[in-house]
């Protein structure tokens, strides 16, 4: 296993999922259930390696990069295949392994129109090389890369398979596909975004030769940001703002978050749970990863604006989600608020702050993921989703009711599941941000962010009352329903398992990040270990 | 200097060319108004030519070179222009406006 | 002075022209059945003299012949490399679209390599004399190749602008380089970026004359390369002509537009870079705007394609304007990137050229509403053309992203206001151009076939096959390894350090 | 070594005093645990089963009893100072050596101890009568699932030894609550009673995660003895952090404890079955905002609660008695008009609940928990009564009752024992409580207050009996015969009976049980020491006071209800003019409240919809169609014909040229080449002009 541990075990990761896809496209298309096998298989492999990953990860030294492969990739521009993990990327990259197996799970029976079982796991294992790769790109053009490569397949996947409603768009005359419009607009702000943070990347690669040589590396690069060498630099604040655009458009941030309702509602509901779980990481872990280490001057002086923006959105999202009608548009929206948590964090720039995002991440990917399955299966039976039709769901179909009344609860944040731990952190960084910071600001976002948190609790208990309580309507009696089948099942109840988890052992995702992003954040700000903490509230 | 009197009149020549470019209907004129640029280029060679007193005479070569391409590609042109009188009994430039908006 | 002859180094084009003596016999004494093989021999040909090519690559042989006049070196060897890989590729494609539609199917070919031929000859020239030479033989034979289909109107149409325009654009070239021989008193271009730097250093009363005679010359280069606004002419003729001859204009004749340009402006005026930079930089950002925008009119997709070659020029222009307004020190950046750049779009747009002669043949139309559903009634075409498309549009990780890249750290690279200003104009219009590529895609895959519209099971004709096949697995190989398509930025170092000194 | 044990000492650098109280300190955790246990049973095994899963429930808590039990006779003989098992949960380094530690554990001290066996004792209790009373009901085995996690939740709340584990538990609580008023979810009545519980819990959570980051964080530790300490050591650098935190605290409890004005949640989730409401909103849920307070005594006694706020117009303590004064007497008379037996119920609990917080606010430790505890029996007698009352007529209406004191005899008797000791009649155990916390407002000098307490005394007094008077005597309105309730229901309410009349005795200053001391002893057994007042006798004076107003009240009532209980004129004798419409409407507090939801957030949530749809989405394809628009412009208006317009700009401008001009617009070669031209001419004009 040498070989897995020194360099090619994260490669494996990444690429089988491409390979697979490949491979899968010599299966003719009439042979369904081999394709659906052997990307199960693809899936469940790549899962494996991971959690080969994570059980061979060294804890004692989380702060470091482990599994770590760096050979010359693009002399021509300085570009190296550098990939690795430490505390902060290991958690992502298993959630991301994982939900991709849940999702083909969930698929094996659910498929939109037009079907083609083929083409969409094909999509979905490209999609996994992307998701991967970014988790454990330790180099800014490999970062863009599999940053961009998630692009295409989500395109396509929400273009074909979408929602097939026709939708009055304003400021258009006429009506268009919803699937069309939100495709799209997710690929085009999405590409927006990115065109500038790879400017911004470019800069700091040209920066960088003024320290020792010209590149991309992400580590060396957060080497140069902890030894202050781009603290003088003029345009650094322009740079983080070119970053910002690419990573806040992902996130997505309010208010760039358009594309996000709008995607999610017309994307299949395996799209939207991966859009979901996995795609929006992206963006949150690319300021972890990059943004805030390399330059963590600017970032500081970014801070407030992000602490602003995320509370925006978190109130925003919230309130934008009481006035929605389509249930799986409320999850989307809620989405809004639940990732302003997971920026508020990383604004603080404290450890707890970004711990805070971290398992933010991981619990919106997990509880979220979870939701938009519940949306589709749901769709799948009313082939409706307004929810002035639904009604009584739990009544009709109690496991999906009891397990969609869970995982509300768990989105909610309810102490003792996932989704908790991500919020209370959020506000407990932002009571102390790091030195420098404006705490007036950061404690008025933490109580506007607690106020956050009922507005979610009451989005989420409205929506429970008219989709789950209550008698079925008119139109439902006599209808036959069938309950959660297998399939779903298998899907669901690992996530449900991971949330209680995490809620009551939060451990399971600090033990691996807590380091790193001490490591992290004492690097990059220089922390005085030695200093007392500031209790006075001034 | 003797040799600006015969710019002036290659630039006159060339401008000449440009407007009856410019402003003919008929593809045939367009094409010797393209003659009258080439040659006022060459006049411009020469001029320069006599001048420079180059080794090679390398004003004159040009020349000979231009001239002998502008030969060619009239040739082309005529071509081009009986191919489309044939099709459209007609060789006026403005009947060619079928590919727009 | 050396006037001996390098046969070896010479070897490509004796072959090349080899090759078009043979074709013309063949075709004279072929009986009608039998003209097929003049296409054998053009490809056979082409392929031939890639193999002195590499030889010479290969080894360091490197050449100057007539007095300097023509030079074989690495920039030289891999813009032919390109010159005949397109070639051959054009070759290929035009193949079955000739045959079926019974051309003249000798001249076709011997017009083509005549075309092939001159472009290479300006790969190597370093004098106003060949260069000029050069180009009218690769453009020449285009403007008829544009009318070939003679019985169309379109086509005839589509010849006549293209000629119009294009004898415009050689006398403006010609007065341009008139007055830079009046100006320098030379031909070539190492005695006239000698001169040009004494005009710049101390004589003030010439300036003037030089900056307009750099700028007909940009007029005339401008053309070639169908940069805004000299770019009229395109949409038209790429809409009329065939469309094997409309990939190879979007592409070699493209391509041989920037060879002059880098030549001339590297090797023969870099001294006077303050008057060509910022014009140059005013080129590219019009030509990405207006086409972009244009482009997202289009229903016709060679039309589309034309302004979008005319918009990627634009971008190719990016990284050397960019350097090029920021002073001369910076010239050597933006080189490399140009010719990356213009590498991965040859590769790109022969393979979505390709992908739409097949599209257009079987559904029957260019009209971009006549392909919905394509996806369903033959997904493997499909496939390769958003490969094709998307590479473009640039998206990882398919060959266009690099190109884009290496554009983008040149232009930032060389740095400046002005450099980064077009960086950002450059980006903003690749989000614009996405749009566009996207929408063919959207109508392939996202729409719906009409009603009782038949699927295509069987494979087009092997050449193309072959032809799209080799583009869409290069284009991939170039995305994920894009070391590949370095050697070619280096290549590049020749014409730099002439640049610098 | 068990499990528990094992798991404690993997946190052992962070525990504290480990093991003090011996093996039954180790295994209190099984308490915090088993109702999990129950509730995976149940939703595992339960459909099949008599009781339909009810049995894993009492077994649960019959365990917790009989632990708590144990530990309680521990604690009772001076065994158990403090006891702390801690294992971590989560980690995350904020300093070299000041870590932020997230942990899960239990505390064994004399105030979680007493909470243990209050919840278990009533909660057994409760769950058994609840087998009776959910017999053949919808859903049973749901109920007793949401049942038991509400027991451990509640555990877990009272065992917090850290803030964090108190939230768990607290959010858990809620939960449970949210699931049991829900109870019958078809009428969309009820899922609206269990959201507004959890929302205004919600709101007032605010405060309480809130305050817990305050006092967390400016402390620098979650644990409540650190904090306490912290708190008893009084830096004055924590002065700010302490007031905010403790006022954000007093805002959770607020919640939790429904003080006005978040009460207006209880009188609905009475929504719920009635062992609900006797279990969680009379006996133990909502007593936890008083726990809160009680687990932070030092905190208000030290640190906040004498410091000003609002710009020096009240303290921090001045506040929180005022508010529970408030709810006391104005709750109180609410119960007066109600004609729900559970309403008068749930409003007599938060007037109750106001009597605990006044007392633990004025510094009354131990009398706002006596209370607490006393009041936690025979509420539960008076809900699982009315419940049996319910459970036999089939209404929960007074009009529909009347004369069951024949009917139901254990009913009748076992709901005169709970009103009297919550009427505070000498010598039932709300008159023991009671009287502490007049004691003590009295001793704490809040002499408004005190008066207040007594007429509250007296309302309490009065409520009940109008409420006795109309559902047991008089004659019987209602629909069918009811009959007494099973021995299954009516056995608890006996056991229950048997508290309420002696609890009292527990603490009855200057009263020892020999080695068992008393309650104040036992409640004394923690870290930090408080230093409230206990007197060393009784007042008999103020007992006089507390005992005259309630048997005033008594007799008031009996002279208004009692002869003539049906009449409607009985009635109408407290058809007070503006007092009983102000009454009846509940002091507008739920319209008050509706109305602040109403007019903004859903205005705000359609505004924030509509910025999304028309401003931002309308940025959004507003730069879309100007590009389209764009596009259209550059190709139709400048790239295929811009060239004219251009000319004819310029022709207008130059006649002289004009003429010949206008014929460039004749052929489009000849436009494109014109193009040409001016391009080739800006160029060179641009020579021209920067050179």
């Amino acid at each position: 296993m040498d070989w897995f541990e020194n360099g090619w075990g994260l490669s494996l990761i990444v690429f089988l999922p491409i390979l697979g896809a490949l491979a899968a496209l010599a299966i003719p298309k009439e042979r369904e259930s081999t394709v659906k096998q052997w990307s199960m298989l693809v899936a469940v492999v790549t899962f494996g390696l991971s959690l080969i990953v994570a059980f061979g990860f060294d804890l004692g030294a989380a702060e470091q990069y482990q599994f770590e492969t760096n050979v010359p990739w693009i002399s021509a521009i300085g570009a190296n295949y550098h990939v690795g993990v430490d505390g902060i990327s290991l958690p992502l990259l298993v959630l991301s392994t994982f939900i991709l197996v849940l999702a083909m799970i969930y698929s094996w029976n659910h498929w939109e129109e037009p079907r083609n079982p083929k083409a969409f796991l094909i999509l979905m294992l490209i999609l996994g090389t992307g998701m991967n790769g970014t988790f454990v790109a330790l180099d800014l053009v490999l970062f863009f890369i599999f940053f961009e490569v998630v692009l295409l397949p989500m395109y396509f996947m929400i273009g074909i398979w979408g929602d097939k409603s026709m939708r009055q768009i304003p400021g258009f005359g006429k009506e268009m596909p919803t699937r069309l419009y939100a495709s799209i607009k997710f690929f085009l702000f999405t590409l927006f975004g990115s065109a500038f943070m790879l400017l911004g990347f470019l800069a700091l690669y040209f920066k960088s030769g003024e320290f020792g040589g010209r590149t991309f590396d992400i580590p060396t690069l957060a080497a140069h940001g902890a030894a202050g060498d781009f603290a003088s630099w003029g345009i650094a604040g322009l740079v983080f703002g070119a970053m910002f655009l690419g990573f806040a458009v992902k996130v997505p941030m309010w208010p760039l978050h358009t594309w996000l309702p709008d995607a999610h509602t017309a994307a299949p509901t395996v799209g939207s749970v991966l859009l979901a779980a996995i795609l929006l990481k992206l963006g949150s872990y690319g300021f972890i990863r990059i943004a805030i280490p390399v330059l963590p001057e600017a970032a500081k002086d970014w801070a407030p604006t992000i602490a602003i923006l995320s509370v925006i959105g978190i109130i925003y999202g919230s309130l934008a989600c009481l006035a929605q009608t389509d249930v799986k548009r409320l999850i989307a929206f809620s989405s809004v608020g639940h990732m302003g948590f997971v920026m508020l964090g990383i604004a603080t720039l404290t450890d707890v702050g970004i711990n805070a995002s971290i398992i933010g991440m991981v619990a919106h990917g997990l509880i979220t993921g979870l939701l938009f399955f519940l949306a589709g299966s749901m769709h799948h039976r009313y082939h409706t989703r307004e929810m002035s039709r639904l009604g009584g769901n739990l009544k009709l179909m109690p496991r999906l009711g009891a397990i969609l009344s869970f995982t509300a609860m768990a989105s909610l944040g309810l102490p003792g599941l996932a989704g908790f731990w991500g919020e209370f952190m959020a506000l407990l960084g932002a009571f102390n941000p790091l030195d420098g910071l404006s705490v007036g600001l950061f404690r008025g976002a933490m109580v506007a962010g607690a106020i956050g948190t009922v507005l979610t609790a009451g989005y989420m208990l409205f929506m429970l009352q008219k989709v789950n309580l209550g008698e079925p309507s008119e139109e439902w009696v006599g209808h036959e329903f069938h309950d959660v089948d297998r399939y779903e099942m298998t899907a669901w109840v690992p996530l449900i398992i991971l949330i209680v988890v995490i809620g009551f052992y939060p451990k399971v995702v600090f033990g691996a990040t807590t380091d790193a992003v001490v490591n992290m954040v004492d690097n990059a700000y220089a922390v005085d270990s030695t200093a007392s903490l500031d209790v006075s509230g001034s | 200097m003797i040799v600006n009197q015969f710019l002036v009149v290659a630039a006159a020549l060339f401008s000449l060319g440009v407007y009856g470019l410019l402003v003919r209907r008929n593809a045939v004129m367009v094409l010797l108004a393209v003659e009258l640029m080439l040659n006022a280029v060459n006049l411009n060679l020469i001029a320069f030519e006599s001048v420079l007193r180059t080794p090679e005479a390398l004003g004159q070569i040009f020349a000979i070179f231009v001239i002998t391409v502008a030969a060619a590609e009239v040739g082309i042109g005529l071509a081009i222009i009986l191919l489309i009188f044939r099709n459209r009994r007609s060789a006026n430039v403005d009947d060619f406006n079928l590919m727009k908006l | 002075m050396s006037w001996e002859i390098d046969y070896l180094a010479l070897l490509p084009e004796i072959v090349v022209a080899v090759t078009i003596l043979a074709v013309l016999s063949l075709d004279l004494f072929l009986p009608r059945r039998l003209k097929y093989w003049t296409a054998t021999v053009a490809v056979l040909g082409v392929t031939l003299a890639a193999i002195p090519l590499i030889v010479i690559w290969a080894g360091d042989a490197r050449a100057s012949m007539f007095d300097g006049s023509f030079v074989v070196d690495d920039f030289a060897l891999v813009l032919k490399g390109l010159f005949l890989v397109a070639g051959y590729i054009t070759l290929l494609m035009s193949v079955s679209y000739v045959e079926s539609d019974r051309y003249y199917q000798g001249e076709y070919y011997l017009l083509l390599l005549c075309s092939i031929l001159g472009s290479m000859v300006m790969a190597s020239s370093r004098d106003l004399i060949v260069l000029f030479i050069g180009l009218e033989l690769t453009t020449g034979p285009l403007f008829m190749l544009a009318g070939w289909r003679k019985g169309d109107i379109r086509s005839n149409e589509a010849s006549l602008k293209y000629f119009i325009l294009g004898v415009l654009s050689t006398a403006i070239l010609l007065w341009g380089m008139s007055m830079l021989f009046g100006v320098t008193g030379a031909v070539q271009f190492g005695e006239i970026s000698v001169a040009v730097d004494t005009i710049m250093a101390g004589d003030p009363d010439m300036q003037p004359l030089l900056g307009l005679a750099i700028m007909f010359m940009l007029v005339g280069f401008g053309f070639k390369v169908s940069a805004v606004p000299f770019h009229f002419w395109a949409p038209d003729t790429y809409e009329g002509a065939p469309t094997p001859v409309t990939a190879y204009l979007s592409v070699s004749s493209k391509a041989a537009g920037f060879v002059a340009l880098f030549t001339v402006v590297y090797l023969a005026v870099p001294g006077a870079v303050t008057f060509w930079g910022p014009a140059l930089w005013a080129l590219a950002a019009l030509s990405m705007t207006v086409a972009n925008l244009a482009a997202l009119r289009q229903s016709n997709v060679v039309r589309l394609l034309a302004y979008s070659s005319i918009a990627q020029a634009g971008f190719m222009l990016v990284p050397f304007a960019g350097a090029a307004v920021s002073g001369r020190d910076k010239l050597g950046e933006g080189l490399q990137a140009t010719v990356i750049y213009l590498m991965i779009y040859a590769l790109m747009n022969l393979g979505a050229f390709a992908a739409v002669i097949v599209a257009a043949r079987r559904t029957g139309t260019a009209e971009l509403a006549g392909w919905a559903g394509l996806g369903r009634r033959d997904p493997r075409l499909a496939v390769l053309m958003a490969i094709f498309f998307f590479s473009l549009a640039g998206i990882p990780p398919l060959a266009g992203w690099f190109a884009k890249f290496v554009m983008f750290q040149s232009v930032i690279s060389s740095g400046g206001l002005a450099g980064g200003v077009l960086a950002v104009i450059a980006a903003i219009n690749a989000v614009i151009a996405f749009y566009y590529y996207a929408r063919i895609a959207k109508t392939i895959w996202f729409e719906s076939p009409p009603e009782g519209a038949e699927t295509f099971e069987d494979a087009p004709a092997g050449s193309l096959v072959w032809v799209l096949g080799v583009a869409a697995v290069v284009t991939i190989l170039v995305g994920v390894l894009p070391d590949i398509s370095g050697f070619f930025g280096r290549a590049t170092q020749v014409l730099v350090e002439a640049a610098g000194g | 070594m068990n499990p528990l044990v094992l798991a404690a000492e993997e946190g052992a650098e962070h525990a504290v005093e480990l093991a003090a109280g011996g093996a039954a300190t180790q295994w209190a955790g099984l308490m915090l645990v088993s109702p999990f246990v129950a509730f995976l049973l149940i939703i595992w095994l339960g459909k099949n089963m008599k009781y339909k899963g009810g049995e894993f429930a009492v077994a649960a808590m019959g365990l917790n009893l009989v632990i708590a039990t144990i530990l309680f006779f521990q604690n009772a003989q001076g065994g158990i100072l403090n006891d702390t098992h801690i294992f971590e949960i989560g980690r995350i380094g904020l300093f070299e050596g000041r870590d932020l530690v997230f942990e899960l554990g239990w505390m064994v001290d004399g105030l979680s101890i007493m909470m243990y066996w209050v919840v278990a004792f009533v909660g057994l209790l409760v769950f058994i009568y609840a087998l009776g009373y959910m017999h053949g009901d919808v859903r049973v085995t749901m109920f007793f699932a949401s049942f038991s996690l509400f027991a451990g939740a509640m555990l877990i709340l009272v065992g917090a030894p850290n803030l964090i584990q108190l939230i768990i538990g607290w959010e858990g609580v809620g939960l449970a609550s949210y699931l049991l008023i829900g109870h019958y979810w078809e009428d969309l009545d009820n899922v609206r009673s269990g959201n507004k519980a959890f929302l205004t819990n919600k709101v007032a959570d605010v405060g309480l995660i809130l305050g817990a980051i305050f006092l967390g964080m400016g402390i620098g530790d979650f644990r409540f003895t650190h904090i306490n300490e912290a708190a008893a050591a009084g830096e004055a650098g924590l002065q700010t952090v302490a007031v905010a935190g403790a006022l954000l605290m007093f805002l959770g409890a607020m919640g939790k404890s429904a003080q006005f004005p978040l009460h207006i949640w209880l009188p609905d989730a009475m929504a719920g079955p009635t062992p609900v409401s006797a279990l969680m909103h009379a006996a133990t849920m909502v007593t936890a905002g008083v726990y809160l307070m009680a687990r932070l005594f030092p905190v208000y006694q030290y640190m906040a609660g004498e410091a000003e706020i609002l710009g020096g117009i009240i303290t921090v303590r001045g506040l929180m008695v005022g508010i529970g004064a408030i709810t006391l007497l104005a709750m109180g008379l609410l119960a007066l008009v109600a004609n729900d037996l559970k309403k008068v119920l749930a409003y007599s609990t938060v007037s109750q609940l106001g009597y605990m917080m006044t007392a633990v606010a004025a510094g009354g430790y131990t009398a706002g928990l006596f209370h607490l505890f006393t009041h936690a029996f025979f509420k539960a007698l008076l809900f699982l009564g009315a419940g049996s009352v319910i459970h036999a007529v089939h209404s929960n209406n007074m009009t529909d009752m009347g004369g069951l004191r024949k009917d139901m005899p254990h009913t009748f008797r076992t709901f005169i024992i709970g009103s009297l000791a919550l009427a505070g009649i000498i010598p039932l155990a709300g008159f023991w409580s009671k009287d502490e916390i007049l004691a003590t407002l009295d001793y704490e000098g809040y002499t408004f207050v005190f008066w207040v307490a007594v007429a509250g005394a007296f309302v309490t007094a009065f409520y009940m009996t109008r409420a006795i008077a109309l559902t047991f005597f008089g004659t019987y309105k209602g629909h069918g015969h009811p009959h007494e309730s099973p021995t299954i229901m009516t056995g608890p309410l006996w056991v229950l009976a048997v508290p309420s009349v002696i609890a009292g005795f527990l603490n009855v200053p200057g009263l020892e049980f020999g080695s068992f001391h008393n309650f104040t002893t036992w409640l004394a057994a923690r870290v930090v020491p408080l230093g409230d007042h206990h007197p060393e006798a009784p007042d008999w004076g103020l007992a006089a006071i507390g005992l005259g107003a309630a048997v005033l009240g008594i007799a008031l009532g009996w002279l208004v209800f009692g002869r003539d209980a049906d009449t409607q004129e009985a009635r109408d004798r407290l058809e007070i003019p503006v007092l009983y419409p102000l009454l009846r409407a509940k002091y507008f507090m739920d319209h008050i409240a509706w109305a602040i939801v109403g007019f903004t957030m859903g205005p705000a949530a359609r505004a924030m919809n509509w910025v999304n749809t028309y401003i931002l989405d309308g940025i959004v394809n507003g730069v879309g169609a100007i590009t389209m628009a764009l596009g259209r412009f550059v190709y139709g208006g400048v790239d295929q014909r811009g060239i004219d317009g251009f000319f004819n700009g310029v022709a207008m401008a130059s006649d002289a040229a004009g003429s010949a001009m206008r014929k460039l617009q004749t052929g489009r070669v000849q436009q494109y080449a014109a193009g040409f031209m001016v391009g080739a001419l800006v160029l060179v004009a641009a020579v021209a002009i920067f050179r």
